[in-house]
């Protein structure tokens, strides 16, 4: 059994569906039974948007130590402002609108490459201090004005097939075709072969500097996207609705069982992980607990779920 | 012996940096050219500058602390709470609170777990902490405490002895000591260093004790600074630690760190923000030239980097 | 003579690997003790035991007639005047030479320890290598391989309070070249009248001979003879470790002027052009450490400015840094290199990748009970031969060896000089820097380096040992060539 | 009152990442540069720092003190945690005036919003049109904040005064309509029937989002004056008739920050703690102040020195201030 479930890469992910599951059956019974499928379809409905940031956010931790990028929330926001002032509330244009918000994102994330590659900053610093370059011109392209996103995008957002968020079906579709990308492809394993070690990578003939830039520029142009989705999803932009991704893109990857040293990866996790964080809210809010509490539960629980997951285990 | 440039251009960059800042200072507002001047200037940076050698400490063994911008502000509303009211149980949750550090960094090495993860929970048990402590903003730091803060020492201002003595005391406990080669080494080849029969768990509870007592300084001093606190107080410590830290030279893989850089590299962070503030620009870009500032700095570094590779 | 270390019954299993099968090992003080053995024989974790960092599962260990096996562990091992080399480098990168000597000893501490450690271990490397142009305070991570090799072994005999008594010394030559070596090997001889005794594990079997007093044979986690070093030949050695005696002198080498270049440029220096012709073997040589790495690097990195024909691929000789990527398995860390050739419809085809390295695990002999198992679990030789799987089973046409036989049993290597005159044949082409000079008679040509240039160059028929030592001292060395 | 054509004035502003702010920053921008032009002042700058933190506000004002500003209009990170700042600039010589988020530095001067009355306003509202009350929902601001605490009180003060109403549920959506949507959708489905929201400002609209989210039916939610959720309030009411109201702090609340400095800066006597009342739109209000508000942005208004003078007066005087200047 522990065989298996270390050679399917299961160990990593399994305690965060624990989590999510034990948290949402606290909630569950802290309502007495109340709403047990609503709290699970609105958590499915969230959990996108962190499932879709950080699985940018994995291939890039997946590089390698020190790899992480933090203009995510940025650029969520930029995408989303870019995104509606191209659609600009019409329905035929949420294909341009969408393609804008991601071009937007692999503008910034080439920008990332660039400082990381050229003028060797670290990518924790690198993407920082580009955070705060996208910031100001979210700022400056939207001065913080909402616009409304095309209707059709907002039914869409808002869209169940027997009770499950389309939006969250879609998703799960791209989830696993992201897993294939990162067990299938060149792509994907030259990702994971450079987190372990880039110079051997390097040695063997994995083109390391061209799989670093297309992972950082996948990051931002799935962060440019969720931008779009998200703004029709909420009903328009607004500047700080990015903020709340920083800390939710790393949670996320970690607690699904990445290795923040690099060289693993994995997908189900995210999704564990992402109603892991979620359900643990709700929880919290149901118990009605002061925020003080809340905050230090919050914390608690994470620790406890990545303690329970224990480390990954030393080489000889 | 023969100078090795590299590493000396490596180190003094922060310096350099520094100066510039300095200069260009100077040179728009050449009232900051004056103690009252340099003391409003950094005075601010002296729990920037204990936060930023809280983070090198963790950085010394390859870890990265998330929690340490939490930690800090937690401290800062315990001094002003319960220090001033109640000195005795104030000071022994300080203690705890040094303890509670180290014993994550226990946690950490029991169970080889990744260390930006843990202390990313931290951050949120910090928080709530500091929102339990102190629900609404408020309190009132001890008077001594102001006052020490407040220290004209003749001469030289109070933040850069502070700075001049920590940046010191940091080199000769880790760069200096016998003991430092063993908490750096562990960074450097945790195998090696257990191999030779020392304790990785001694180590890294060590290492994170020195940071939470590096925590306890920033928040003491932080909020004898602002004289109360609220709970959102010092939240953003935690970038500005690492990236006053990685200014200064030290890096991500283990062992690599340098006290007296991490010093200058918060004076750097400190100064940045209030170079922007002489340029007068416009709102909209106010934020982004902060980030356009790190990036020219840390470009510095590599460009002088690559000159000193090429000797 | 009375054992100094006297263990007795030791067993330790990885899962389904028996390592150590109820070894019984006696070293008396003083002795100069060879282990040998395949790639996998369970040396490494013998002397593991002995040096506290492995526990074994059952087993009596014995150190100066007192019985330790309870809670034995790393310092007790120290504290009693054992001190361990071991076979994947245990220096910190980030400290200096100094630095590094202190970790290993706790009583150079308080004031002025900098400038004792400094001395202690100059000293030591004086004595050991004299002329090793090694500064104190240089940083690990800044020195070449052998360098770094040369600090770890001289670190092991520095003394302070606990006198050194038995020195483990596992593949210490590996990256050291034969002047290097040779110094090494008569200091441990040097330090035997002083009553320290060495363990000596090397696959170069002349080696242990002529250092040796007494050898001990390991075969599949079993002593399987333990004799006096006099009267032992290397077919004797080759024999109980189970291969057949097969004399690697022979080279077959052939001029090949008349085949076209693959590779062709300036070489480090400027005086000798690189040039390698199809179906060639042509070595690097010269004292470890004088550009050879660095000159492969080159062309693997600007293949134009070399004019190269076809692909290329890289064995790296240091595994631990450059080679192996340690979360994968077996199978994945030889078809790395192939996975672009191992694609089905844009997908990496699985069944193709087991394919191929169940094919390689059987060409090039990895031991292995499942290639699906982590790299991490072959012994340090294994590993090495899965870097060369990997670059064989590519799709290049040019491979660049880094020094790629440190730690690679007799048996395998006579099996991989085969396999690389046979690829040769085929009309691939070989670039091989090599610390061995038995190794140069592989080789079509030598290019010989001294202080990052090539300054000979060496024909078939003048590949001798005595040719390429000239060149790497003699300041006019050209007149070899 | 005196001349204070050479001075110069700055706003010290905290964050810029959200509408309201950016609506600040344009008022202010239109009242100094006016200013300017007609010679009351020399200059008026505004300064912004990046992150929504004291400490960093702290520096900044410390950077003004040197710059040698003669007055500092402050919008605070917090209201405690800048006074060894604030007293720093009064040291110095510097009129510090500190509207929205005020600090408690006595030496500094406040224009303070009654934000403990916007809390209890909504329940006295509530009372009004569900005599026999019901459930309420809260949507809070961000922890540890001051306004968000101020507000919350007022909350549970009404609550108390109105007994039949129960808060069944609390979150935090930090002030971020995407956060309060968040939070809401969590726990929307842990909660019985629920027949109003009340909020902090700018949340109306995230949780109506929630509630379409969960196929709820919507309750009354109080709304903040922002233009999305008044158009969707605008909506709601053409089709069903819905009723609700919506208030918050008009962003050029900044404008009455400079005014009272450069008040202050003539020589004019004016008392520390003066008085802002907060703008609120009633149903039939709505059609106008919606016509008011940028497409968008927030509601705003305009204050005058005229306005200024009155109600500064009125405070002076002990009365009750002049109401929010509408446009005719
Ligand atoms: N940590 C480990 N996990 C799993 N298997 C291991 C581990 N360490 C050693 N082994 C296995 O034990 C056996 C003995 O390994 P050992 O390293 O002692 O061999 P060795 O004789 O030193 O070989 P080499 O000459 O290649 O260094 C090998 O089969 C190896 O795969
Ligand atoms: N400890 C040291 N002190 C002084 N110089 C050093 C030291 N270590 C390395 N060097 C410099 O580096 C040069 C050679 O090292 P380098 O690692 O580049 O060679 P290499 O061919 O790559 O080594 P190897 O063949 O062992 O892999 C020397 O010529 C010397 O100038
Ligand atoms: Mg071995
Ligand atoms: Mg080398």
């Amino acid at each position: 059994m522990a065989g298996f479930l270390a050679r399917t890469g299961m160990r990593d992910w399994l305690f965060a569906y624990v989590g999510a599951v034990t948290v949402w059956l606290v909630t569950v019974m802290i309502a007495d039974g109340f709403g047990a499928m609503q709290t699970l379809t609105a958590g499915l409905g969230f959990a996108v948007f962190y499932v879709l940031v950080a699985t940018g956010q994995m291939f890039v931790i997946a590089t390698g130590p020190g790899n992480i990028d933090l203009s995510i929330p940025a650029t969520v926001t930029l995408g989303a402002g870019v995104a509606m002032s191209v659609m600009a509330g019409s329905d035929a244009m949420i294909v341009p609108g969408f393609l804008a918000a991601i071009a937007t994102g692999i503008a910034v994330g080439s920008f990332n490459y660039a400082l990381i590659r050229l003028l060797r900053i670290p990518p924790i610093i690198a993407t920082l201090s580009s955070s705060f370059i996208v910031q100001s011109t979210a700022i400056w392209y939207g001065r913080g004005l909402s616009i409304k996103p095309p209707d059709a995008l907002q039914d869409f957002t808002f869209a169940r097939l027997q009770g499950v968020p389309v939006m969250a079906l879609c998703a799960v579709v791209f989830t696993l075709v992201m897993a294939v990308v990162l067990r299938r492809t060149v792509y994907g394993r030259s990702v994971l072969a450079i987190g372990q070690n880039p110079k051997a990578a390097h040695l063997a003939g994995v083109d390391v500097e061209r799989t670093r830039w297309i992972t950082y520029t996948l990051s931002a142009a799935l962060a440019g996207f969720t931008g779009a989705l998200f703004a029709g999803f909420s009903g328009g932009v607004s500047l700080d609705m990015g903020t709340q991704f920083l800390l939710a893109s790393i949670a996320v990857v970690v607690i699904g069982g990445t290795s923040v040293a690099g060289g693993k990866a994995n997908l189900p996790g995210l999704w564990g992980a992402a109603m892991f964080l979620f359900l643990l809210v709700t929880m919290l809010n149901a118990a009605g607990v002061g925020s003080g509490v809340r905050q230090l539960l919050t914390g608690i629980l994470i620790i406890a779920v990545i303690t329970a997951a224990g480390g990954e285990k030393r080489g000889r | 012996m023969t100078i090795d440039w590299r590493e000396l251009v490596r180190a003094s960059l922060p310096a350099l940096a520094l100066t510039a800042l300095l200069v260009a200072i100077f040179w728009l507002q050449p009232r900051a050219m004056s103690y009252q001047g340099l003391n409003l200037l950094l005075n601010l940076s002296i729990p920037i500058v204990f936060a930023t050698l809280a983070q090198m400490f963790v950085l010394t063994v390859g870890d990265l602390d998330l929690g340490i911008g939490g930690f800090v502000t937690f401290v800062a509303c315990v001094t002003v709470t319960w220090l001033a009211d109640a000195p005795l149980i104030g000071v022994l949750i300080l203690v705890a609170a040094i303890a509670g550090y180290a014993a994550v960094g226990a946690l950490i090495e029991l169970r080889n777990l990744p260390a930006i993860v843990v202390t990313l929970g931290m951050s949120f048990v910090w928080f709530g902490l500091a929102v339990i402590v102190l629900p609404s903003p408020g309190g009132r730091t001890p008077e001594w405490l102001i006052a020490a803060v407040r220290l004209r020492p003749p001469g030289i201002p109070l933040a850069i002895l502070a700075a001049i003595v920590i940046g010191l005391l940091g080199h000769l406990l880790l760069m200096r000591t016998s003991m430092g080669v063993v908490l750096r080494g562990a960074g450097g080849n945790p195998r090696a260093i257990t191999r030779a029969g020392w304790s990785m768990l001694r180590i890294r509870m060590t290492l994170y004790a020195l940071a939470g007592l590096m925590g306890v300084l920033a928040g003491l001093t932080l909020a004898g600074i602002t004289t109360s606190a609220d709970a959102n107080l010092a939240l953003r410590y935690t970038l500005l630690s690492i990236a006053g830290a990685i200014l200064g030279g030290s890096q991500f893989t283990g062992g690599r760190v340098s006290p007296i850089g991490a010093v200058l590299g918060a004076l750097v962070m400190t100064l940045a923000a209030s170079f922007l503030a002489f340029l007068r620009l416009n709102p909209d870009w106010q934020i982004g030239v902060q980030g356009a500032i790190l990036i020219l700095v840390l470009a510095l570094r590599a460009l002088l980097d690559r000159v000193a590779g090429e000797r | 003579m009375s054992a100094f270390v006297e263990l007795a019954g030791l067993e330790k299993r990885y899962e389904a690997v028996r390592a150590l099968d109820g070894v019984d090992l006696r070293v008396a003080a003083g002795e100069v003790l060879g282990l040998v053995g395949h790639n996998g024989a369970g040396k490494s974790t013998l002397i593991n035991v002995l040096a506290g960092t492995v526990v074994p599962d059952a087993g009596r260990i014995e150190v100066a007639g007192e019985d330790l096996a309870r809670g034995y562990d790393v310092t007790t091992a120290t504290d009693r005047g054992i001190r361990c080399v071991f076979q994947e480098l245990s220096l910190c990168p980030n400290l200096t030479v100094a630095e590094n000597t202190r970790i290993v000893h706790r009583q150079i501490k308080g004031r002025g320890w900098q400038a004792r450690a400094r001395a202690l271990i100059i000293g030591t490397l004086d004595a050991i290598f004299p002329g090793h142009g090694i500064r104190p305070d240089r940083r690990i991570g800044d020195l070449s391989i052998g360098r770094r090799q040369m600090v770890e072994i001289a670190r092991a005999f520095t003394e302070t309070e606990t006198p050194v008594r038995l020195v483990i010394l596992d593949e210490p030559t590996s990256s050291l070249d034969s002047t290097a070596a040779e110094q090494l090997l008569a200091y441990v001889r040097r330090r035997q009248a002083d009553g320290v005794a060495t363990i000596l594990i090397s696959h170069l079997l002349g080696e242990i001979l002529g250092a040796a007093d007494r050898v001990v044979v390991m075969r599949d986690g079993k002593v399987v003879a333990d004799r006096a070093a006099a009267g032992l030949s290397r077919d004797d050695l080759v024999g109980l470790m189970g291969h057949v005696a097969d004399q690697p002198g022979e080279g077959q080498g052939r001029r090949r002027l008349d085949a076209e270049p693959v590779l062709d440029g300036p070489g480090p220096g400027g005086r000798h052009r690189l040039e390698l012709r199809r179906g060639e073997v042509v070595g690097l040589a010269g004292l470890a450490g004088h550009g050879q790495t660095a000159a492969l690097l080159d062309v693997y990195d600007r293949p134009r400015d070399f004019a190269a024909v076809g692909k290329l691929a890289f064995v790296a000789g240091d595994r631990q840094s450059d080679g192996v990527f340690p979360l994968w398995s077996i199978k994945d860390n030889i078809a790395v290199r192939s996975f672009s050739a191992l694609r089905r419809n844009g997908l990496l085809d699985e069944a193709a990748v087991t394919g191929l390295a169940l094919d390689w695990q059987k060409r090039i002999g990895i031991r292995t009970p499942d290639v699906r198992n982590p790299i991490l679990s072959l012994s340090g030789g294994n590993q090495q031969k899965v870097l060369f799987a990997r670059a064989l089973a590519s799709d290049a046409a040019i491979i660049l060896m880094d020094d790629p036989m440190r730690g690679v049993d007799v048996g395998t290597k006579s099996e991989v000089y085969a396999l690389i005159r046979q690829e040769a044949t085929a009309g691939r082409s070989f670039l091989w820097y090599t610390t061995e000079l038995d190794e140069l008679v592989h080789c079509d040509r030598v290019y010989v380096f001294r202080e990052g240039e090539i300054v000979a160059h060496l024909a078939h028929d003048e590949i001798t040992e005595r040719a390429v030592l000239q060149a790497s001292f003699r300041s006019d060395a050209e007149a070899v060539a | 009152t005196g001349d204070t054509s050479g001075m110069r004035i700055a706003l010290s502003n905290n964050f810029a990442g959200n509408s309201w702010r950016q609506a600040m920053l344009k008022s202010w921008d239109e009242v100094s540069s006016q200013a300017v032009a007609d010679g009351i002042v020399a200059e008026a700058p505004a300064f912004t720092t990046a992150e929504n933190q004291a400490t960093e506000q702290a520096a900044q004002i410390q950077n003004l003190i040197l710059q040698g500003f003669d007055a500092i209009v402050l919008n605070a990170a917090s209201p405690t945690a800048l006074n060894g700042a604030v007293k720093e600039a009064c040291d110095a010589g510097v009129v510090v005036v500190s509207f929205d988020g005020i600090v408690t530095e006595p030496c500094a001067w406040r224009i303070v919003i009654d934000f403990a009355g916007m809390g209890s306003a909504q329940l006295d509202y509530l009372a009004e049109k569900m005599p026999d009350g019901g459930n309420v929902l809260e949507i809070r601001g961000l922890a540890g904040v001051f306004v968000d605490d101020e507000i919350h009180s007022g909350i549970v003060e009404g609550v108390e005064t109105h007994p039949q109403f129960e808060i069944v549920g609390s979150v935090h959506g930090d002030w971020t309509q995407t956060v309060a949507q968040r939070e809401v959708s969590g726990i929307l489905p842990t909660l019985p029937e629920v027949d109003a929201v009340v909020t902090q400002g700018g949340d109306g609209y995230g949780a109506a989002q929630a509630f379409r989210a969960a196929g709820r039916d919507i309750p009354l939610i109080i709304m903040g004056n922002r233009h999305d959720e008044l158009t969707w309030w605008q909506e709601q009411r053409d089709a069903t008739g819905y009723e609700t109201m919506s208030l918050s702090i008009a962003p050029a609340s900044a404008q009455v920050g400079f005014w009272v400095a450069q008040q202050i800066l003539a020589g004019r006597e004016v008392p520390h703690d003066l008085l802002l009342p907060t703008l609120v739109i009633h149903q039939d209000e709505l059609d106008y102040w919606l016509g008011q508000t940028e497409e968008g942005g927030v509601t705003n208004a305009f204050y005058t020195l005229e306005w200024t003078d009155q109600m500064i007066e009125a405070v002076a005087a002990g009365e009750s201030v002049p109401p929010t200047p509408t446009a005719e």
